[in-house]
């Protein structure tokens, strides 16, 4: 996989947020204040653009180009974010030209390590944590019980729904939905629900390697 | 965007607009007191920067008029950083505000507590170090209506930051260094606690559609100022009853000592006129002096908005010699003015 | 009670109390400047009478707040008579209030041209000259949407109110005596114009009702201060297409010099958020520059109002060196102050 | 006629406009600013009052103070127009104890001479003159020709009543109504519905008396 692993991945991010944008609003009018699918459509939209712009850079710089965008577009909580988490993925892979399925693996596990220390979340308090960390877990398993990288990254996108749905129950505490306390509950993350879409695009833009 | 605004009973050009029309139409009524930088989407106090002064900047999103840009000019914001409506400023608006109100006496972040405005102010406040900026953050979190704890977000700051921004502000204006311009803002804060009721949502123009949907007769009581839903949903009482709830919610958490000195500042949400407001003054007014204490300062009228809700939040300040000689002290901004 | 309430979205007791409970906290919450007379439902200055000084009254129905009892103070009215919701007061209102506030010099009368205003303030002035008060009344006539002529009740006194209230009160504190005090009322009502549009009908607590039904996307164009429908309804247009509509509306009228200064008051209905006024202001700042106009002054606020409406009127001034040397006097009122 | 027809006339008065309240309310509503049944209202409500406080007082006198009544607690356009009306009504009674049918044509010819002469309307514009100056000349006629005071106040109630339908046509010259312009035209005046009401009720006092 290449830079354009990484730019096809961004489109395919872009075009199914745009998708999904009504979706996510709702959500987040529900528990939070209904701007989410709007930040991640503003956000990768610049992103695209940007990437577009970049020729002939390697995958991590396109990484952190992608996640400084999305810094100074999106603001709300899922910029700072989904920003950090791609600057973080992004500096895993450094100069190389290409990558494999592991350091694929250590991209995701970057962006995640990087939302949990920004936002301090844990496993279970609602938030894209829910569906990020069980994608990480899963890509890794996978690649360890020596699947291809492709079943791998699908077995990790079926976890993320999995944990995006998980997060319906749940009462969150972290977050604009922490303050509905438990009205919280019974409502699905948005941030969570967006997480999962992230992923499954990743999984069409490995599929669609050269 | 006919077909948008058809849904709204505002008046808007493009929704994807209202945000930099509006602070243009703001500078343009005060240009005596601020200009607004476009590129860069923030309002800045016209004489910034003030050399050796400390600075104070705020921001989050939009939709909270005349926070935050109304309260820039003389004794209160030197800079505000307007993000979208109800979506927090991005780091890059912060990190100009703050350049270009640095006197080089350091320069104060407001935070209202909001991941998003948090974080943003984080990353902001980094990059500002990384320039040689020296930076303090204050968090604001005074609404009583979110349990606090440990392991959650924590509460959001609402009322409380109109005050603090003020009283800071007045200590800036005076001299005051980074260190205790930042104490003051600190101090504000924790004793300061407010709650909020909805008799209405509100519409965002980029959606066109109220945030949630509050049949007439209900009412959402322990709201914030996004539109977002409350604590809990109950029937519409009184306007008596409804301050009980607010007053008993604000003291309890604060307890004030007994007789002590309180500011007492009656927002409203927007869409709910000051014959009202005034109404519900009288109420808390009453009700706190029958509990043995003492308004003696007060803020009545829509300061912290949340776009033309119908609502309104009751925030109460105990306060000290100094905090009430910084309330007191002139201020010159858009929303608030007196002694100049 | 319950019943009524719930078909609102308002802090409310009991409908029939709203204005004496409202007008209580207003006097609570500025005890400095004010004093509520429960009796004879009169808001008057503090420091009233003062000897040798002119003093000004002014009274209406109630919902248009701060409008009047929110401009009693230093610089502007020393007494104000407030009605019920929407219906004027009575002359016993005006009668006491012009006692209370005589110090000698006689007390102008500032009438909004309603018929029932301007009949109630006229038996009061007739009492008032049995017991000796020099009164003298000027009557506000400054809504363009009206078509006026020899034979009907001619024009609506709207935003021209608050203008004259300030500038001829700065007159009144200067020392200016009862004839010019009068001629200065009446000169500002003679170079200012307005219009307004609504967005929403309001609901008087009374009847718990809104008073004409506005379906979303449309607009009432021309309306007054009261709920009452305007001359005409249109489909709801950008923000600019209406400021157009109320600039040219207000200017053909007006004719101001080319090259004038203006005053320009953007006033909100009640239910209009201040992001709104704003954006509104700079297409109208921006319209009138181009016409060759100058808005050297402005006002931009809900300062007469019309319930929780949303909606907005435009009010211009033309300005000459001593009406804005009046204007910028010191004022220290609950809804305006400056200078002080 | 003598004192008891003036307050049983009151009494009639404000238990109709009572009645009709919300009809008077709405009528308001749809050109004026919807208080004319809550000013009526709360107005007669003092005047019962302050008759029922009032013992011994001749019929002119009690009018007077009906008037000062209504002047001190309707405020609105109508509250000095029915004020004066009903003063300058009392003062032609002076202080006989008695009245006949031509010196209740008087009192109402007076009313309606002080409300065009505060008011400044003219038949025509739409306000309660519509239906008080056809009743007043009505009245006349009748007991000109010599019809007992009864016919003659019946005829004069009819003759409010097709006034007040009259008004629906017009556009408004005077009052808040004026304000509409053309769109004052196709709704019925509220004054001059409340007038019809007010000399309907006069009609059953007439007919009540001892
Ligand atoms: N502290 C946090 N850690 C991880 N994710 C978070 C945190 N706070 C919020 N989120 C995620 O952000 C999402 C909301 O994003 P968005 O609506 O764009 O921002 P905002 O809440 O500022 O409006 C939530 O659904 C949640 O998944
Ligand atoms: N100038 C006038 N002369 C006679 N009657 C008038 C005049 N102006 C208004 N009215 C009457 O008063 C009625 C309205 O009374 P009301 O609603 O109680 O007062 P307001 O218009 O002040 O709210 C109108 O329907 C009309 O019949
Ligand atoms: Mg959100
Ligand atoms: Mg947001
Ligand atoms: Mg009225
Ligand atoms: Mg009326």
């Amino acid at each position: 996989m290449d830079a354009a692993t990484i730019t096809t991945w961004m489109t395919e991010i872009e075009s199914s947020v745009r998708a999904e944008k009504d979706h996510l609003v709702q959500l987040d009018a529900a528990i939070g204040d209904g701007d989410h699918g709007t930040n991640m459509a503003r956000g990768f939209e610049a992103v695209v653009q940007a990437l577009a712009a970049d020729t002939g850079s390697p995958p991590g710089r396109l990484l952190v180009v992608a996640g400084r965008t999305l810094v100074s577009t999106v603001g709300g909580a899922s910029g700072p974010l989904w920003g950090s988490a791609l600057r973080a993925g992004g500096r895993v892979l450094g100069d190389h030209a290409t990558f494999d399925g592991d350091q694929l693996a250590d991209v995701l596990a970057a962006a995640l390590a990087s939302v949990k220390d920004l936002g301090t979340a844990s496993l279970g308090d609602k938030t894209m944590v829910d569906a990020l960390e069980p994608a990480v877990e899963a890509l890794r398993a996978r690649l360890a019980a020596g699947d291809p990288v492709d079943a791998a990254i699908e077995a990790a996108g079926t976890a993320a729904e999995a944990g995006m749905r998980a997060t319906i129950p749940l009462q969150a505490r972290k977050g604009r939905a922490s303050y509905l306390g438990e009205r919280s509950i019974g409502h699905q993350d948005p941030g969570a629900t967006s997480t999962a879409l992230i992923v499954r695009a990743l999984q069409r833009a490995v599929a669609n390697r050269g | 965007m006919a077909v948008e605004t058809n849904l709204m009973r505002k008046f808007l050009n493009e929704p994807a607009l209202v945000v930099k029309q509006s602070l243009a139409g703001l500078a343009a009524a005060h240009p005596d007191l601020l200009r607004y930088d476009a590129a860069a989407q923030i309002v800045v106090r016209k004489d910034a920067p003030k050399k050796g002064k400390v600075a104070l900047i705020s921001g989050g999103g939009s939709g909270h008029e005349p926070l935050h840009g109304g309260f820039v000019g003389t004794g209160m914001l030197d800079a505000a950083c307007p993000g979208e409506v109800f979506t927090s400023p991005v780091p890059a608006q912060m990190l100009a505000a703050t350049k270009a109100v640095d006197g080089g006496a350091g320069v104060v972040h407001i935070v209202k507590n909001y991941t998003g405005d948090v974080l943003n102010f984080k990353l902001a406040a980094e990059d500002a170090a990384d320039e040689g900026v020296k930076v303090t953050s204050v968090v604001i979190d005074d609404d009583v209506a979110v349990q606090d704890s440990l392991y959650t977000a924590g509460r959001r700051g609402v009322g409380a930051t109109v005050l603090a921004e003020k009283i800071a502000g007045a200590a800036a204006e005076s001299g005051a260094g980074l260190a205790q311009v930042t104490d003051t803002v600190k101090r504000v804060n924790e004793r300061a606690r407010s709650f909020g009721v909805a008799l209405s949502s509100c519409v965002p123009p980029a959606s066109g559609k109220p945030i949630f949907d509050l049949p007439e007769g209900e009412i959402e009581l322990g709201i914030g100022i996004h539109g977002e839903p409350g604590r809990k949903r109950a029937t519409l009482q009184s306007a008596s009853d409804v301050v009980d709830v607010m007053v008993d919610a604000v003291i309890s958490d604060l307890k004030p000592r007994s007789g002590s000195n309180l500011l007492v500042f009656v927002n409203g949400m927007g869409g709910t006129p000051l014959i009202e407001l005034y109404l519900l003054y009288g109420e808390v007014d009453a009700k706190l002096r029958k509990a043995g204490l003492k308004p003696v300062r007060n803020l009545v009228g829509s300061y912290i908005t949340s776009l033309e809700m119908a609502g309104a939040s009751l925030t109460v300040l105990e306060l000290d010699d100094e905090l009430t000689r910084l309330w007191d002290a002139p201020v010159h901004t858009p929303a608030l003015r007196w002694g100049v």
